[in-house]
């Protein structure tokens, strides 16, 4: 029933932007590919989607430079979505059905992404989405991809490293932006499964400017050995300032979302010493020569710092490893027919990205595994890996 | 002859300062009632005390024999008591017509479903509404009016427009503001035969009014205020001649004379 | 637990002071002109934003920090000038509203534009050295942020009190058309009443910048809490506008302490809306009367 | 009924744009633009009652298109109701909410009822993203495709008709009501609420019911945008979107029906026009919101019909003719 409606839709469509010839875009001799994206440029998710065009812009350039992808140029059409589910959802239908892209990379946020997936799905889209959730790809979706690691895995890697240190019982604090509650929600489910209590649970607003209070409460309750920031944007830097001022005994732990130097530069002094689960692509530089990673790393951390003279994050990486992944597909498929570039996405198999090294399969629609994230560190102002 | 309307020590203080002092008045049914005095005197708080835009300090009005304490204007519209304005309170986002049909509301369908969706006979009641309306216009010469934009008017026709609007209520007790404050001495004779129009159509009339000439031709009955205080009151030939009455004109004119 | 209770009240005291100086900012453009402008959160990011980037531009701190508050003079002026004086003559407080609205929405786009849409931080004044009170602690900044709300306050108190633009803003606001008769040239006066709000929200920005750190979009929630405040003071008193800002701060963190963080910023709107309910005058406020 | 309603002409006019749009538009893209114009346009025609007419401000609107699209989407996706009576009973919940909040909150004026709906709008867009157990929190939740009987509602080509139908509804809902007793009592209360007291308008029982009336609009117009796009999400009633449907409506005119349904077009077009300048959307908005204000503080529609108003005389010939209906 679906189907027939989108069909219906299409065909209208279809017929009506040849008659009225408003199609957007001229026919050159060779087309050219055209890679659709979405993605937080301005807003509250704006220190996410900014990286990640950045990056794509980059990428296709370079890639168009030598000589494009099987003879044909590519063209990236961008849509800022800020921080609306709605306007996401807008700007897939224009990706969709006006430009008539051939793929689609982008959804900086778990909602945005969730918003569009019905409408990648109606339209048989091969859609690679940037954001952490793990309903994303849990249940698998024929079309959708995803390239961050999920918040699940973050907990798991963040509750394997406190087994290490015997850490038993610990409090959270979490952000109310999606990526905070979408978390703690993981967290807090996976939490017994590594044997770990969580004794305190507060909570802050995207706006907060003071967590002194939640903070405090958290530090009055006993037998606190940890205390865990699910969170993102300048959120966990001020809760990493106001546990400072408290003079905690405990650690802190981090989430990936604050895998970018610019936490680092908010918290000050205040950070040394956090941990935190994060895409090696942060310490490429200390990551020894023979990691497979490696070079992949270091080649996309230097053309991308010396680009936009910007710090590198593992966002901007997600965005690589998708256009990456994307490119290679098509190749294995000879065209950009979206059936068959689906099936070669799906088939992904030991891409080393950013990320990790992907191994997608049909019931694995991220495949990357606990590995691909490292324990850091917070030393010196600086990011250091654990062994 | 019936009282129409009785004020028993009615008294209103702001801050202190008593705007109206321990008043006490009757208007008989079918008269023109002024109350006149120098500006401050209290004769706009009173109005504003009669038809319960202000709420008394102490005191009773009686409306019909009603007590009416604690009455809203609304209430007090449906009883039968309507009053205009010494600044214009026109709806000037509205036709000349639309205002006068706002003084109809009370006798109008107001249910919400039926307007919505104009049924119950919506659209007739419409037009007779607005056929009456513009025969009340026409009443109080603004006939050629009736489609005019409020805002477009002038403020003589504004005057007489608000008095269209008053009558829609469908009065016992009518309450003008300073009818004829701003006008010219012709509009002003206008007016004059209009409140004697009124007043022959069975509506008493009260007025506040600083033109002594329209207040000693029209009046059945003078109240005279100074400081919220009655002064005195009577017949237009009882006024003229009380010496209090000259007093505290001529002082408040010579005190205007020298500020 | 006592020093629980302590830390919270710091901590909403601090955070209050802040909503109090922007509320303060609010107080001052609506006494002199019955217009509240929703762009002050604004002027408290200008402030902040501009001094960032000055100091990136390589000017140390201090200067930095007048050039910023002179900006955002300028800025405050300049809307005055540009978009309240023009229509003010015969704008409904709807309209006023909303153009201020949109001078908030295009300031924040500005920004956006013209510096970043990261967030920034500041050296704080005097170190980061944590002070112990009773088992609570606050940092010196928190101390800069009181002290400096207290200096406003008075400063404000005297201009209102004892200036002959002062009562002159005041004039204007109770009756312009008097106002302009004792010979008060009321485009000035408003003109300079923004200029001060300004000054205010500059200042107010610059203050906290070493806490809270700075972004484009800082002054919707710091404009709306400094709304909150002044509604809960009342626009009588100046220090009425700082004290609704602790009361609404403290009420947060003890919000957030005692009941629950997650309706923290609920807290504020409901005391709001419950005053505005039964004491719609605020709780220092003096009745007016309406005249028919 | 069979009387000349005096605002058929423009009530025909849409009726004729929005049947022939379809054939115009390209592509499904379009259609989606177009069924959000009609989405806006049904609840600032409903605001445009309260804010226009009634002059009373509301910068909470967004909340109630919010709990509207929640409502729906919780009762068809938690409980399994079909669409249309949850639709309803979430309209109905609304408007009770409505008129509870209206007593006190219209009690106010001015900056303080600005604040107050401003803090009611807040508030609920805070809840929604609190309680993520039933909303699905700041994430936003998928909603149940419409059902009707065994058809499922689904696709621009639809909705488009769904959205159209009811826009046109609202239109003739909100001319009726402008044109009626209760209307004018609307307008008495913006024009001075003190003679319509006196007119014998119960002003504060006015200002309650069409405080109901625009919620129940925006709570209808939610309860569609939720079904339509299978999503909702604390966005959709937040205070930005609020302030966005306040400039839809002082855009298009403050009491002019169709303004709201052009203040919504416009606004709903340009960010879709600014697409490629992404960085300056915020700006262009506004400036757009400044500039309205202080040169046409009518909006654009009133303010342009009456600068097609020729002589006086003329008006009185044409204002016969429509009635003399909105202003």
């Amino acid at each position: 029933m679906i189907r027939k409606w989108v069909k219906k839709g299409l065909a209208a469509s279809v017929a009506a932007t040849v008659a009225l010839g408003i199609s957007y875009g001229n026919a050159v001799a060779a087309d050219p590919i055209k890679i659709g994206t979405f993605l937080s440029v301005t807003g509250p998710a704006s220190f996410l989607g900014d990286p990640e065009l950045k990056t794509l812009q980059i990428y296709v350039d370079e890639l168009n430079a030598g000589g494009g992808v099987l003879g044909r140029k590519l063209e990236l059409v961008h849509y800022d979505v800020q921080h609306d589910a709605k306007k996401a959802q807008t700007a897939v239908k224009r990706l969709i059905e006006d430009d008539k892209v051939d793929v689609i990379i982008g959804g900086s946020t778990s909602g945005q992404t969730m918003a569009v997936i019905p409408l990648m799905e109606a339209a048989e889209m091969p859609f690679i989405s940037l954001a952490g959730a793990v309903a994303i790809v849990e249940p698998v979706k024929k079309w959708t991809f995803k390239t961050p690691h999920t918040d699940k895995m973050a907990c798991a890697k963040i509750f394997e490293d406190m087994n290490k240190q015997g850490i038993k019982s610990i409090a959270m604090i979490s952000g109310t932006g999606g990526f905070g509650k979408s978390m703690r929600g993981q967290c807090t489910a996976l939490a017994p499964a590594y044997n770990i209590k969580i004794v305190a649970d507060e909570t802050y607003g995207p706006k907060d400017t003071d967590m002194t209070p939640q903070l405090t409460k958290i530090k009055n309750t006993d037998g606190v050995q940890a205390v865990l920031n699910p969170g993102f944007g300048q959120g966990p830097a001020i809760v990493t300032k106001n546990f400072g001022q408290l003079g905690f005994k405990v650690p802190m732990y981090q989430s990936h979302g604050v895998a970018s130097k610019k936490y680092i530069d908010l918290a000050g002094s205040a950070s040394e010493g956090v941990r935190l689960p994060a895409a090696a692509l942060l310490v490429a530089n200390k990551l020894p020569d023979n990691d497979p990673q490696k070079a992949v790393l270091v080649s996309y951390m230097s053309t991308y710092e010396s680009k936009t003279k910007d710090a590198v994050s593992t966002f901007g990486g997600h965005a690589y490893d998708g256009l990456q992944m994307v490119v290679a597909a098509m190749q294995r498929a000879g065209g950009t027919d979206k059936a068959k570039v689906r099936d070669e996405i799906e088939k992904t198999s030991g891409y080393i990205g950013t990320g990790g090294i992907v191994h997608m399969s049909a019931t694995d629609h991220l495949g990357l595994d606990l590995s691909a994230f490292k324990m850091l560190e917070i030393r010196n102002g600086d990011w250091s890996l654990i062994k | 002859m019936t009282a129409v309307l009785t004020v028993e020590g009615l008294t209103k203080e702001f801050g202190g300062v008593r705007a109206v002092d321990e008043l006490g008045f009757t208007i008989s049914e079918g008269a023109i009632f002024s109350i006149i005095g120098p500006n401050g005197a209290g004769k706009t708080t009173l109005f504003n005390l009669i038809t319960g835009v202000y709420t008394p300090t102490e005191g009773r009005v009686f409306f019909g024999g009603e007590f009416i304490g604690g009455k809203t204007p609304y209430n007090l519209a449906d009883m039968g008591l309507s009053r205009t304005f010494q600044n214009l309170q026109i709806f000037m986002n509205m036709t000349a017509v639309e205002n006068v049909m706002v003084g109809l509301h009370r006798h109008l369908d107001k249910r919400i479903d039926h307007a919505l969706f104009r049924i119950g006979g919506m659209a007739r009641k419409e037009r007779e509404a607005r056929e009456k309306a513009a025969e009340l216009m026409a009443f109080v010469g603004l006939g050629q009016y009736v489609n005019h934009d409020a805002a477009s008017m002038s403020y003589g026709a504004l005057k007489r427009l608000e008095i269209a609007r008053a009558l829609a209520t469908g009065p016992r007790l009518l309450l003008l503001d300073e009818p004829a404050a701003g006008l010219n001495p012709s509009e002003t004779g206008e007016i004059d035969e209009l409140i004697r129009k009124v007043s022959e159509s069975g509506v008493t009339v009260a007025l506040v009014e600083h033109d002594m000439h329209l207040v000693m031709g029209i009046s059945d009955h003078i109240l005279v205020l100074d400081y919220g205080r009655k002064l005195t009151e009577g017949t237009a030939e009882h006024v003229r001649h009380d010496p209090e009455v000259i007093a505290a004109y001529l002082g408040s004119e010579a005190a205007a004379v020298k500020g | 637990m006592f020093s629980e209770f302590l830390q919270y009240l710091l901590s909403g005291i601090t955070i209050g002071s802040t909503y109090g100086l922007v509320g303060l900012g609010f107080f001052i453009i609506y006494n002199a002109s019955h217009v509240i402008n929703f762009a002050q959160g604004e002027f408290v990011m200008i402030g902040g934003m501009g001094t960032v980037f000055m100091m990136q531009a390589g000017l140390p701190m201090p200067v930095a920090i007048i050039m910023a508050i002179l900006l955002t003079i300028v800025i405050g002026m300049l809307l005055e000038k540009l978009a309240i004086e023009p229509s003010r003559k015969n704008a409904s407080v709807v309209t006023l509203i909303i153009i201020t609205i949109g001078a908030s929405i295009f300031l924040r786009g500005l920004a956006q534009v013209v510096w970043d849409k990261d967030f920034h931080t500041m050296p704080a004044f005097s170190g980061e050295e944590t002070i112990h009170i009773l088992g609570a602690v606050i940092v010196p900044q928190n101390l800069w942020v009181l002290g400096g709300g207290g200096v406003i306050v008075l400063a404000i108190m005297y201009f209102f009190g004892r200036t002959a633009l002062g009562k002159a803003m005041l004039a204007t606001a109770y009756n312009p058309l008097a106002a302009q008769l004792v010979g008060i040239n009321i485009r000035t006066t408003l003109l300079w009443s923004f200029g001060l709000s300004g000054l205010l929200g500059a200042i107010a920005g610059i203050l906290v910048a070493p806490i809270t750190f700075t972004s484009y979009d800082i002054g919707i929630m710091l404009g709306l809490k400094g709304f909150c405040a002044v509604i809960l003071g009342g626009f009588s008193h100046g220090w009425a506008a700082i004290v609704g800002g602790i009361i609404v701060g403290v009420a947060e963190s003890l919000g957030a302490g005692y009941i629950s963080s997650e309706y923290k910023d609920a807290i504020a709107f409901i005391i709001i809306l419950l005053v505005l309910f039964f004491m719609p005058d605020g709780l220092f406020g003096r009745r007016g009367t309406d005249r028919v | 009924m069979t009387l000349k309603h005096p605002s058929t002409g423009g009530l025909l006019i849409l009726a004729v744009i929005i049947a022939i749009l379809p054939s115009i538009l390209p592509n499904n893209f379009y259609m989606d633009v177009a069924i959000r114009i009609g989405l806006n346009a049904i609840v600032c025609i409903g605001l445009n009652l309260l804010i226009g007419y009634a002059g009373q401000i509301s910068l909470g609107h967004a909340g109630f298109v919010g709990l509207g699209a929640y409502g729906s989407a919780i009762l068809t996706g938690e409980f399994g109701w079909p669409a249309i009576p949850a639709m309803l009973v979430t309209a109905l919940f609304v408007a009770l909410l409505a008129f509870v909040l209206a007593r006190p909150v219209l009690r106010l004026k001015g900056h303080f009822l600005a604040m107050a709906t401003l803090g009611m709008g807040i508030i609920i867009s805070i809840v929604l993203n609190t309680e993520a157990r039933w909303t699905g929190g700041p994430d936003g939740m998928a909603v149940q495709p419409m059902m009707f009987f065994e058809y499922m509602v689904f696709g621009e080509a639809v909705w488009y008709w769904i959205v159209g139908a009811a826009l046109l509804i609202a239109v003739w809902l909100s001319l009726n009501l402008i044109d009626s007793p209760v209307g004018r009592a609307l307008r008495a209360v913006h024009g001075s609420e003190v003679a319509a007291e006196v007119c014998g308008v119960n002003t504060t029982q006015y200002k309650v019911k069409v405080f109901v009336i625009s919620a129940v609009f925006a709570s209808v117009s939610g309860s569609m945008l939720a079904h339509y796009g299978a999503f909702v999400s604390p966005e959709d009633a937040s205070f930005f979107r609020s302030i966005e449907l306040v400039t839809m409506v002082v855009l298009g005119g403050m009491a002019s029906t169709y303004g709201a349904v052009v203040g919504a077009t416009i606004l709903t077009i340009l960010p879709q026009a600014l697409a490629r300048f992404e960085d300056l959307e915020h700006m262009v908005f506004g400036l757009i919101l400044m500039l309205t204000m202080i040169f046409m503080p009518k909006g654009l529609v009133p303010t342009l019909s009456a600068k097609f108003r020729r002589s006086p005389v003329k008006v009185e010939a044409e204002s016969e003719a429509q009635g003399g209906g909105a202003t």
